[in-house]
């Protein structure tokens, strides 16, 4: 049991946790936060994973900075577009699923 | 030693993000989302990754943070406003 | 009907993770090992650190995508919103912050500085230094020192642009030497900074339009 | 050496960057004749990279000059060639089209160019890529381009519908991550040419764990039936332009990494008629089904095209149970990528020709089509030729990929796939139908046309005619195709 074996097992139960928070609230706030600790999730394995030796491994960890900016880029776009729903419908939730017919 | 204290922060970490997915309040979830990113830095230092840690610090857990609280912010603006709305009804 | 979805989910997630946490345990040692190749060619990388010579020489061109990646949030955020009237000056509501604030900015600043300049040697580099200038940005931005971006002016949108721009730019060029971001090695270290500082500026710009773009919703929270 | 500055694989992604870029620099709504002859200038890349490849050559370009497994290797095939080929071809008429479509400072229009160069760069960048990681980073600027696009109508409905296809595509993203991190932590690399000779099938359990969220994350944002909810609305609800390039474009992305990476490196994971296969292909069923059902149902113009879409795609999954041997003349194949290029000229040819409706008459319902057979005559042919390609009548290209999926269909026994295809051809017309015969009712007493510049009308004709008489050229996609291996 190395470091990288205990983060990347903690990985993958983090990302199964984050996309059931995805799929079930209703409340969007909490679907972009579980979002956020699904990719996490998902990082940690990338990283944890290749680490499994306990050599530290550049190639993982570089992909994983550029996976985090892209995280907070979704972030600030769900956000944004939450709040503005927010603003036009007075609620942070997805309306039901309006099939117009 | 170094395996005990690993086991202990993946649980922490398990349990912090369990807690903002299951918080039905928004804003203790975003605290607790923040705590997460927090341990996440930690659990990144442990993995011998200083720049994630660092980007993670602030990124994840600082910028995200913010944003999240500002929609907090935003949320209860929101509630406030329909509440007036709803008093102020004859 | 949603108590069953709810727990049909559940359930799926539980054995997603199951599944996954027990056949990573089984796997045997990778074939490649990347980390030898990343040693032998750091020297020709033009920077030290190895993670800074993968995110911006090695994998170079993934680095140039993620920019646009963030670029293109703020577009997505932008566009949409109606456009909205300036916001008017408000007075500073609590005298210790904005001093505070002050001191701190000038500081974050020098980390920035610090952080861009460390990233050829140690962790660090422009994306951590960036989030620490839009930190700056927000704090200012809190103590009301510096209002919400209400209009994109030709200066905001080029500094915004600017990043990728020259990353673009120095890829074309590179392309005319040879290959797509390949830096010749006597100046890659030198490029290398020269991308970095340009994106230093424009991604600290995008991190703190995020939140200065937002709508101001702000006379309703007070 | 000096060949590699012109080397149009590197500028089909630097191009589209370069001009989004500079459109946003140049200001809110600017950038319209940049973006055209940049799109121009993309045409041409792409017919002398199909040219290089018709010719002999293996087009491989590595980035940085360090080659895979260390740095990222762009390469191009036949497959990649023809997808390129497709969508600088189907972007410049609908480039040209969006510059009269958008008036005056609708907000719609402020950020479309760059919105749009960002989500060529992206497709143009994921057709090429030979890098399991790169490809994800291409897969979210492509989505987050798409979102941008959606939500850029700022409506309560646009706003929700953007929302839900964010959260959809970045779900679909984060399956297929993880899956890439899986493979990684087996194999320690992400290159598809280095992994090609390493997976076998014998994998680990985690190898083919990894596949599955993979092929999974991809079905999602390509939405295939059931996975389709989020597609309706947000293709339905936004400007036509933007519609277009989405049914037409933007879902066979996704579509084209599935198929790339089936029959490359998943491959050895896939023993032939495998029940993956199988889930997919009648997913694919579903879906036409499904889509036809409700696209027949609906009173709105644009979501019934819309639900079209979900339909078609189905006929791209169907080919799954029919790949089992995959060489490069596989009759199932050409049939499913011939299919994704005439529906892609079809669609965005419906999708044109359903904006030019919506705007003449003010309406968006199909009931307020009545009396446009007289008043736009052209317009009303264009939905009418693509929908001929759609219900895959000689001669049109649909026609070609509907013949040769059914040929290999029957050459195999699949009976169930043969009735669905046929079924399929037969709602399309059932849902065509019903938009021609609102259109030929006699138009109300007391009704209004707005005025539509003619070059919308010769925009939507000229992709619908294209769609049709593709049919005609359909041996030279088959060439391109084949060119350079299939994988």
């Amino acid at each position: 049991m190395t470091t990288g074996m205990i983060f990347a097992g903690s990985g993958a139960i983090l990302f199964a946790m984050g996309v059931a928070g995805v799929l079930l609230p209703t409340h969007l706030l909490r679907k972009i936060l579980a979002f956020n600790i699904m990719g996490s999730g998902a990082f940690l394995v990338l990283v944890g994973l290749g680490q499994r030796s306990g050599e530290p491994d550049p190639v993982p960890q570089a992909m994983v900075l550029t996976g985090i900016v892209v995280a907070v880029a979704a972030t600030a776009l769900a956000l944004a577009l939450a709040r503005r729903l927010q603003r036009l419908t007075g609620r942070m939730e997805l309306p039901p699923e309006a099939e117009r017919d | 030693m170094g395996i005990l204290f690993d086991l202990l922060l993946a649980f922490a970490l398990l349990w912090s993000a369990w807690r903002a997915i299951a918080l039905t309040d928004p804003a203790s979830a975003v605290v607790q989302f923040i705590v997460f990113g927090l341990l996440m830095a930690l659990a990144w230092a442990r993995l011998r990754a200083p720049d994630i840690a660092l980007a993670e610090a602030a990124i994840g857990a600082g910028l995200t943070g913010a944003l999240l609280l500002d929609g907090l912010g935003t949320l209860r603006t929101g509630q406030r406003q329909r509440d007036e709305q709803h008093g102020s009804r004859p | 009907m949603k108590r069953i979805a709810g727990a049909a989910v559940m359930l799926s997630a539980g054995i997603l993770a199951m599944a996954l946490v027990v056949s990573m345990f089984e796997l045997p040692p990778p074939a490649v090992r990347l980390p030898q190749m990343v040693q032998e060619k750091l020297p020709q990388s033009g920077v030290e650190h190895p993670v800074t010579a993968v995110l911006l020489n090695f994998r170079g061109y993934d680095t140039l995508l993620e920019v646009a990646v963030l670029l293109l949030a703020l577009l997505g955020m932008l566009a949409g919103e109606r456009p909205r009237p300036a916001a008017p000056d408000r007075a500073p509501t609590d005298p210790v912050l904005p001093g505070l604030t002050r001191f701190l900015v000038p500081l974050m600043g020098l980390t920035a500085v610090y952080l861009l300049w460390a990233g050829a040697h140690r962790p660090g580099g422009a994306f951590q230094a960036a989030a620490v200038l839009a930190a700056a940005a927000v704090l200012l931005h809190l103590t009301d020192l510096l209002p919400a971006w209400t209009s994109l002016r030709l200066r905001l949108r080029t500094g915004l642009a600017g990043g990728l721009l020259v990353f673009i730019t120095v890829a074309a060029w590179l392309l005319g030497e040879g290959r797509l971001l390949q830096y010749p090695v006597a100046h890659a270290g030198s490029l290398i900074l020269f991308i970095e500082v340009a994106l230093t500026i424009s991604l600290g710009l995008i991190l703190a339009g995020l939140f200065l773009f937002l709508p101001d919703d702000d006379e309703r929270r007070r | 050496m000096t060949s590699a500055a012109l080397d149009p694989l590197a500028w089909l992604i630097l191009l589209p960057m370069f001009w989004a870029t500079l459109a946003f620099v140049l200001g809110l709504g600017r950038g319209a004749w940049l973006a055209i002859i940049g799109i121009a200038l993309q045409l041409g890349l792409a017919l002398a990279l199909a040219g290089r490849l018709l010719a002999g050559g293996v087009p491989v370009h590595p980035v940085g000059g360090w080659g895979a497994p260390l740095g990222i290797d762009l390469a191009v095939d036949g497959l990649a060639a023809t997808m390129l080929l497709l969508t600088q071809a189907v972007a410049l008429p609908l480039a040209v089209y969006a510059r009269s479509y958008f008036t005056g400072d609708s907000s719609e229009r402020r950020f479309f160019w760059p919105l749009v160069g960002f989500l060529l760069a992206a497709m143009n960048a994921l057709f090429v890529s030979a890098d399991l990681f790169n490809l994800y980073v291409t897969l979210e600027l492509l989505g987050l381009a798409a979102v941008g696009l959606v939500a850029a109508g700022g409506k309560v409905g646009q706003t929700a519908a953007a929302l839900r296809y964010l959260l959809s595509t970045l779900v679909g993203s984060g399956a297929y991550l993880l899956g890439v991190a899986m493979i990684y932590g087996a194999y320690g690399s992400v290159s598809l040419s280095t992994l090609a000779p390493l997976v076998d099938r014998q994998a680990p359990a985690a190898v083919h764990l990894a596949a599955g969220l993979m092929l999974v994350g991809l079905t999602v944002k390509t939405a295939l039936f059931p996975f389709h909810f989020w597609l309706p609305p947000a293709h339905g609800g936004a400007p036509a332009p933007v519609s277009a390039l989405l049914s037409a474009l933007v879902v066979k992305a996704s579509y084209y990494l599935i198929l790339r990476l089936w029959l490359g490196i998943l491959a050895p994971l896939l023993a032939p008629g495998a029940a993956i296969a199988w889930l997919a292909g009648l997913l694919g069923c579903g879906a036409i089904l499904w889509g036809s059902f409700k696209a027949i149902g609906t009173p709105n113009l644009k979501m019934l095209v819309a639900y079209s879409t979900v339909a078609q795609i189905g006929y791209l999954f169907i080919v799954f149970p029919l790949l089992g041997r995959t060489s490069p003349g596989d009759a199932a194949l050409q049939g499913s990528v011939l299919h994704a290029v005439a529906h892609a000229l079809a669609k965005s040819a419906m999708f044109t020709a359903a904006g030019v409706l919506v705007k003449a008459t003010g309406q968006e319902t199909i009931d307020g089509l009545a009396g446009v057979a007289t008043r736009l005559p052209l317009t009303l042919f264009a939905f009418a030729l693509a929908g001929v390609t759609l219900m895959g009548l000689p001669p049109s290209a649909g026609f070609l990929a509907k013949w040769l999926l059914l040929g290999a269909a029957i050459g195999q026994g699949q009976w169930l796939l043969v009735a669905v295809i046929v079924a399929g051809g037969l709602l399309a017309a059932a849902y065509v139908f019903r938009v021609l015969r609102h259109a030929f009712l006699p138009a109300p007493v007391a009704v209004s046309s707005r005025p539509v510049p003619r070059m919308l009308e010769w925009v939507a004709f000229g992709l619908a005619a294209s769609s049709v008489l593709l049919g005609l050229r359909g041996m030279e996609i088959l060439r391109l195709l084949a060119a350079g291996g299939s994988s």
